[in-house]
């Protein structure tokens, strides 16, 4: 293959360059850790590990993709952790309200957060940068300063926990299902708009690499204890995301305000009320992301979260998310995620300087946004 | 009841105190075609805007009635509900959105639960792209794969989408060439027969006379007069719009060209997403001291890529030898292109010709500044006295140097950038679409100074969908269609026709 | 195995200088008795301390020695480590409410209280401030519970009156700086005593002084005899720092580490409560270092007397 | 006066809302504070804690201006700081050679982030990323995450050090009438042009409310000990910055990279270069930043600057400058600074519990741009 065919993949794939990524750094590090990197333990750890930025970067991704940023999720994610632990574990509330309490009050700071950046028309940079003030301001003041423990086992759960083997496989099974389907549905839909439909040969090649993805997945994670619970609401929430952004009148509004606002409010479209929702499902995600890490810490902390936004909006980067807003994709913002936390566990694992891991892991960033770019075809 | 459709009544609009609309009357009945015309900077837009909402009721004075009844719409929204639909003056789409997508943002068809229902959208996508006989574009994929003359026919089925009783369109020509404007022109026909009013607002006035029924004229904000089109010619229209006969469209001046000045050789441009696609392929032509050169062809035939390549301004991969005074020249950025006696003065002015902070002058030095400048301090005298030459000798309305740029009207941003790239005192001035959205008197003086520049020996290309143009100035004209050069004539007894069939045919 | 333990050693926060030295002790210690040992840094985050003490489990450790940077959210880790049957040490910060088999460190009670009797012996009354540790560190607390014991019954008296009192988030010097700054214009300059818990936070408050050439005039306690700390004593801008000698905790832990491992039974001389159970502990003395007992340091090897002169 | 003519005010000098909101800091503070805030003592304080914000702000303002971000300032401050430190301490090298061999580290590493940005494309978020965690690694590394201390008493002079009070006085004297010249040619030029002149008494006000700040500026801080050198190094940078942004090419440059970078490119100019020297300066002012600080400490610390990033981005913003680039000025990013510093000290001084501290200075950072935001004249 010649530079100008593999640029043409790259640029048709934009997510393979990632991957690739992915695999150099998942190969270096088995290498060098004899396949401790690799074993089922360790990869249950790394997932586990990356639940929480993930499914803040979730939110972040719809975020970006509007245009906008928030950099109060860090906060964020702390605060409504450190109410978790003070309901759980001061007021003894069932886990069921907790949870229910705490999405609530997620939902609430986050169309509050909203309002200022749509209505009151303060650039969300600034709000962003206000509410990760004010918000560690409220945990410390929660909290009083302290860490808020021991909470009870059953929130503990929540990020501790894992699914039963026999479940884990009939989900990888029906996800490999729904991959077959929906590959099958997308080439009759290109054939329907006259679109030029790949071989079918390429196709089965991309359902056989799901399905060998999927099979490791179940089997590996099985192989430790389970697909843990983090890793299983980290996948609904993908489905769930991946869903809104493509198929709901909903999800495409937020790539058209992203991508030109003024156009989108000249057709009519309440553009204001549309970011207003995006920054509440910020909250939301705040709010899941901030129960899980209380569950993981077992105990609500004023410190946790923080400079969460900033490895939140680098996975989203990463992922291949425009800066300007307009276009990226959920399933890019998470694998962006999975490249950070396998950079931190492995150098953590090889017993790296921290002061390496730190340069290291600054470098590759910046490298791995430049393979991007540099992939990405000839535009100057 | 009036049996007006819709009346305005004495509409006043400020901006920062300064009236963009003072005092104007415009009353519309069912299946009436109202032909705005006006200079740029007339108000025509912000007419319009006032009464789509996109300023709302409450910030203008005036009345507006529709049906006999206030309207006080406080959004889009609201007045789109009412009937009232307009396609704007800049292009309002969504680059990453599919074409579909685009036809149907605020108007989605949902199946329960919010989902898109893409089989219903597509179908009528493609139903009302067909009527636009727009066979060859795929409403499945992001509009930005389109040009910017197909986009501004999405943008018109965009519009023919929603239910209208009126429909507003703000220069929705140009772009389009001949073919694509007689189907515009068609559809709105069809509209007036099925009892749909329009206002219809364009700068090339001939169109205005092929389909209003009424001419209203304003002027620097104020009603000017209005008229039947039956009693009324072109003439009659740019006289009341500029306030003066003016008995030719096209300046005359007895020119000689020189000697080949400037040659290129081989220009190919690869597709910037799919780059086994050639845009321009292998395009060669030379240009005499003195000369217009016009080139033409249909939208879309890569015009905009093979002048852009030569200026070292394409974003893609692209191949080009450049010739000047019978040395190669190397032209591989704009920087590069503009020392070595090149300038582009590009067709898209919001994106790549204002830089909307800076004010007027600034805009008009930005190039040059260097010349006004000893250690990097600038000497704003020098600076200033430049500008105000400048602002003079194209004739650009401005009150002041200091306004900013984008408070102008969209010819006066036109002189501003082409002003720009002459104080570059460049050998060839190559200009893509340099008359798009100005105004019959601003036309004339731009195509007077391009005169003026060829007599004193500059070489001139000026890319144009606008046939009569490109007849009115150029000595000479390139055709060009699906990035092939199809035809190369001297403009001499030369059609319109003649060159349609030479870009339609290889 | 037995013979040739691993060692995981996971440290809070490199960038305190003391951190630095604990871990080239440990090693050096560790190595000798045959140990091999795996040092992380959390750089004071809790989610990065988890995944590193996760990742050392799963690399097979077989004891794990902690420095942790929040006292109270580990329990979850610690659990995956007994779960994998790895012993746990709670090196110099106790762990609160978890099952770790040992607890070495210094007297924290006494440092506080060592900080206050040092501060006191330069100004016997006077308005004293309070510059407290890390709000996350348990160590913090017992500090400050071990200045307050002496410090309160002349406070009673009116001997001494607190003016001000405030955590330093992270132990950082900066703020430290700042806060003492303030806290001297509020008070007019009317501070006698900073009772600073820690040399890094010293250090700032020393040039908050400075900046009003009040230092060497006002008395500032610290602890961990950082170089820069021994020198300032030296000069007298402070007025001491309570040395903990380094090496003896990190040897002593060391010890302890593979003794846990091989089965053995440690020297334990006290048992502290956790919350979870009753740890059994290692307590060592920690030592106020003025400029009169200065050569101490010298002595013990801590640093060189060329060290101490460099200027 | 109705409120169009008003908000026409506020319009026309942006920097009205931020001096009001200052005004009323400031009373407040002194209020509760029963004028212990305003007295010489803490206006010098206050100035001189301002004054390393104040300094990265001056180059983040241009950073931003041309539509970029820069979030490593706050590590490379600390690397350039641990550096001088470094060299002070344990290599003794003279002061001057210090500061030279320091500000050209400044340099080079902002060069080679502006590299990274305008020649390999990457979007500064991401170098600024990546170097955030690189150049903290290198600081780690450097200082092997010691105090590097005592630094010598010529280097803490730069940060503690205080101009003698005639020489303040002097320097008083010449800039107000550097600000009535100014004035003066102001008018000239407009009269020239036949443009409209405002009236004498309003230019007259100008020169008067000068003059009045600069007196009590100059007599405050003499009555305390002089004009502290930081302030003065900040007052010279203010200088500079400004006359580079308003008379210079490269300083209208950087306004239109910002503003927008394809038609620049399209003039002929070299954006690419244009962005590199922007960085270049960002680095230059950084390590002047990191010296101060190194000096205000007497110490290179390994944690020094941590976070710096967003105050400096915030007094940017603040201080009025467009998010999107191509408008701000210098003199706002030090007001927004001076806003910040000003809620620091003042709720410091009333010993306000960290907590209330965080939460009201996330509020008001919130609210000060709300207010400028809303009485900006209606966008349509
Ligand atoms: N948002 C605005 N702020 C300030 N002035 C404006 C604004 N919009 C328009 N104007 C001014 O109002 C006047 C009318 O502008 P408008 O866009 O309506 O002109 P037009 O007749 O549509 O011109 P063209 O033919 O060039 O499109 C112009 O002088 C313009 O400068
Ligand atoms: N600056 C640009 N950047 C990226 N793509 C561009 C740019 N300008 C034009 N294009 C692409 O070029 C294609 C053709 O655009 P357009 O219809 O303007 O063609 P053109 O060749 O310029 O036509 P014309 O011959 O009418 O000038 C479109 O796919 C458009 O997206
Ligand atoms: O030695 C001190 C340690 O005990 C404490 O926990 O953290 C700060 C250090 O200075
Ligand atoms: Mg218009
Ligand atoms: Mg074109």
């Amino acid at each position: 293959m010649n530079p100008t065919k593999i640029k043409q993949l790259f640029t048709q794939y934009k997510i393979l360059a990632l991957l690739i990524a992915i695999a150099v750094i998942w190969a270096f590090f088995s290498f060098k850790t004899d396949g401790g990197f690799i074993s089922p333990r360790n990869l249950s750890n790394l997932m586990r590990q990356m639940a929480v930025t993930g499914v803040v970067a979730c939110g972040m991704a719809f975020v970006i993709i509007a245009g906008e940023i928030d950099l109060s999720v860090g906060s964020l994610l702390g605060l409504l952790g450190g109410i978790a632990a003070v309901l759980d574990v001061t007021h003894h509330m069932p886990v069921a309200a907790t949870i229910a309490v705490v999405l609530a009050c997620g939902l609430v700071l986050g169309l509050f957060n909203g309002w200022l950046t749509a209505y009151a028309g303060i650039p969300s940079f600034i709000v962003g940068l206000g509410g990760m003030l004010a918000y560690r301001g409220i945990v410390l003041g929660v909290t009083d300063g302290a860490t808020v423990a021991p909470v009870s086992d059953s929130l503990v759960q929540l990020g501790q926990g894992y699914l039963p083997p026999q479940i884990g496989v009939a989900l990888g099974v029906a996800l490999f299902v729904l991959a077959a389907v929906l590959i099958w549905r997308q080439r009759v839909n290109l054939a329907r708009h006259h679109l030029p439909v790949p071989a079918l040969w390429r196709h089965g090649l991309r359902l056989a690499a799901i399905g060998v993805v999927l099979f490791a997945f179940v089997t590996t994670l099985n192989e430790y204890e389970g697909i843990p619970l983090p890793v299983l609401m980290l996948l609904v929430l993908l489905g769930i995301f991946s869903y809104v952004a493509t198929q709901t009148v909903f999800g495409r509004r937020i790539y058209s305000v992203g991508s030109n606002m003024e156009a989108t409010r000249l057709s009519g479209i309440n553009v204001q009320a549309v970011k207003l929702w995006i920054f509440g499902i910020m909250g939301l995600m705040c709010a899941l992301a901030g129960l899980l890490n209380t569950a993981r810490l077992a105990a609500g902390s004023p410190s946790a979260g923080t400079s969460g936004e900033l490895d939140a909006i680098a996975a989203c980067f990463i992922g291949g998310t425009s800066m300007r807003g307009g276009s990226g994709t959920v399933y890019g913002a998470l694998i962006g995620a999975l490249v950070m936390a396998s950079l931190d566990n492995g150098m953590s694992m090889l017993d790296v300087d921290t002061y390496w891991q730190m340069i290291v892991k600054g470098a590759i960033l910046t490298l791995a946004v430049w393979v991007d770019v540099a992939t990405r075809s000839g535009r100057r | 009841m009036s049996g007006y459709l819709l009346e305005m009544k004495d509409i006043v609009k400020k901006f920062g105190g300064v009236p963009a609309l003072d005092g104007i009357d415009l009353k519309v009945s069912p299946g009436e075609c109202i032909g705005l015309c006006g200079e740029n900077g007339a108000g025509k837009s912000t007419l319009m805007k006032v009464l789509s909402a996109v300023y709302p009721h409450g910030t203008w004075d005036g009345e507006i009635l529709w049906n006999g009844a206030p309207l006080k719409a406080q959004s889009i929204r609201e007045s789109e509900a009412a009937g009232i639909v307009i396609i704007h003056q800049e292009l309002m789409l969504v680059p990453e959105l599919s074409v579909t997508e685009n036809l149907f943002l605020g108007n989605e068809i949902t199946l329960p639960g919010g989902r898109m229902n893409y089989a219903a959208m597509n179908q009528r996508a493609e139903a009302l792209l067909k009527e636009l006989k727009l066979d060859d574009v795929n409403v499945v994929l992001p509009v930005s794969n389109y040009g910017g003359g197909h986009q501004q026919l999405i943008e018109i089925a965009k519009a023919l989408n929603k239910n209208a009783r009126l429909l507003i369109l703000d220069e929705p020509s140009s772009s389009l060439t001949a073919a694509e404007i007689q189907v515009l022109l068609d559809i709105i026909r069809g509209l007036k027969a099925k009892g749909v009013a329009c206002v219809y607002i364009s700068h090339k006035l001939d169109e205005v006379e092929a389909i209003c029924d009424t001419i209203v004229v304003i002027r620097d904000g104020k009603h000017i007069a209005t008229t039947p089109m039956q009693q009324m010619d072109v003439r009659q229209i740019i006289a009341q719009m500029v306030g003066r006969e003016m008995n030719q469209l096209y300046p005359q001046l007895e020119r000689t060209q020189g000697d080949i000045a400037f040659e290129a050789r081989n220009v190919t441009c690869y597709d910037v997403d799919k780059p086994e696609r050639k845009k321009v392929k292998n395009v060669s032509f030379q240009l005499r001291k003195g000369e217009i050169l016009g080139i033409a062809g249909l939208v879309g035939a890569g015009r905009t890529e093979l002048v852009s390549a030569l200026f070292g301004a394409y974003p893609g991969v692209s191949e080009a030898e450049v010739w000047l005074d019978g040395v190669k020249i190397d032209t591989s950025t704009p920087l590069k292109a503009i020392r070595n006696g090149l300038a582009l003065v590009p067709e898209d002015r919001k994106q790549h010709g204002i830089v909307r902070d800076l004010d007027v002058g600034q805009n008009i030095t930005l190039s040059v500044l260097g010349r006004y400048s000893r250690f990097s301090r600038i000497d704003r005298e020098a600076e200033l006295k430049t500008v105000s030459e400048e602002i003079a000798r194209l004739g650009l309305k401005t009150a002041s140097p200091f306004l900013s740029i984008t408070s102008l009207s969209g010819g006066n941003q036109q002189k501003a950038v082409l002003s720009k790239m002459l104080l570059t005192r460049p050998k060839v001035l190559i200009l893509d679409e340099p008359t798009r959205g100005v105004d019959v008197g601003a036309k004339f003086e731009i195509y007077k100074l391009m005169l003026e520049l060829a007599s004193q020996g500059m070489s001139i290309i000026m890319v144009s969908s606008e046939l009569a143009e490109v007849l009115g100035v150029s000595d000479r004209v390139l055709v060009m269609g699906e990035g092939e050069l199809r035809g190369d004539f001297v403009n001499q007894n030369l059609t319109q026709e003649m060159l349609l069939s030479a870009a339609i045919h290889q | 195995d037995a013979k040739n333990p691993k060692i995981g050693f996971s440290i809070d926060d490199l960038r305190l200088e003391r951190w630095a030295r604990d871990r080239d002790y440990f090693v050096a210690a560790a190595e000798q008795q045959g140990a091999k040992v795996f040092v992380q840094s959390a750089d004071a985050s809790e989610q990065r301390q988890i995944a590193q003490i996760e990742n050392l489990i799963s690399r097979g450790v077989d004891v794990l020695v902690i420095v942790p940077y929040n006292a109270t959210v580990l329990t979850n880790a610690i659990r995956e480590a007994k779960k994998a049957k790895i012993k746990v040490i709670s090196y110099d910060r106790l762990i609160l409410n978890a099952d770790i088999d040992a607890y070495i460190s210094f007297d924290n009670n006494m440092v506080g209280q060592l900080q206050a009797q040092g501060v006191l012996a330069a100004k016997p009354k006077g308005n004293f401030y309070l510059l407290g540790g890390a709000p996350t560190d348990s160590n913090a607390k017992m500090l400050r519970e071990g200045q307050l014991k002496v410090l309160q019954p002349l406070i009673d008296k009116g001997d001494v009156k607190i003016v001000g009192k405030q955590w330093v988030k992270d132990w950082s010097p900066s703020e430290a700086m700042s806060i003492v700054e303030n806290a001297l214009t509020a008070n007019g300059n009317k501070i006698d005593a900073v009772v600073a818990s820690n040399d890094a936070t010293a250090g700032g408050a020393i040039q908050a002084l400075a900046s009003q050439k009040l230092d060497g005039k006002v008395a500032v306690s610290g602890q961990d005899s950082d170089l820069a700390a021994v020198k300032r004593v030296i000069a007298g801008t402070q007025t001491l720092t309570v040395y903990k000698p380094l090496k003896l905790i990190a040897s002593e832990a060391a010890k302890l580490s593979v003794q846990l491992v091989r089965g053995e039974k440690p020297a334990f001389n006290a048992k502290y409560n956790n919350g979870f159970k009753e740890v059994d502990s290692v307590f060592l003395k920690p030592i106020a270092l003025t400029k009169a007992n200065v050569d101490v340091v010298v002595k013990d090897g801590f640093y060189t007397q060329a060290q101490l002169a460099a200027k």
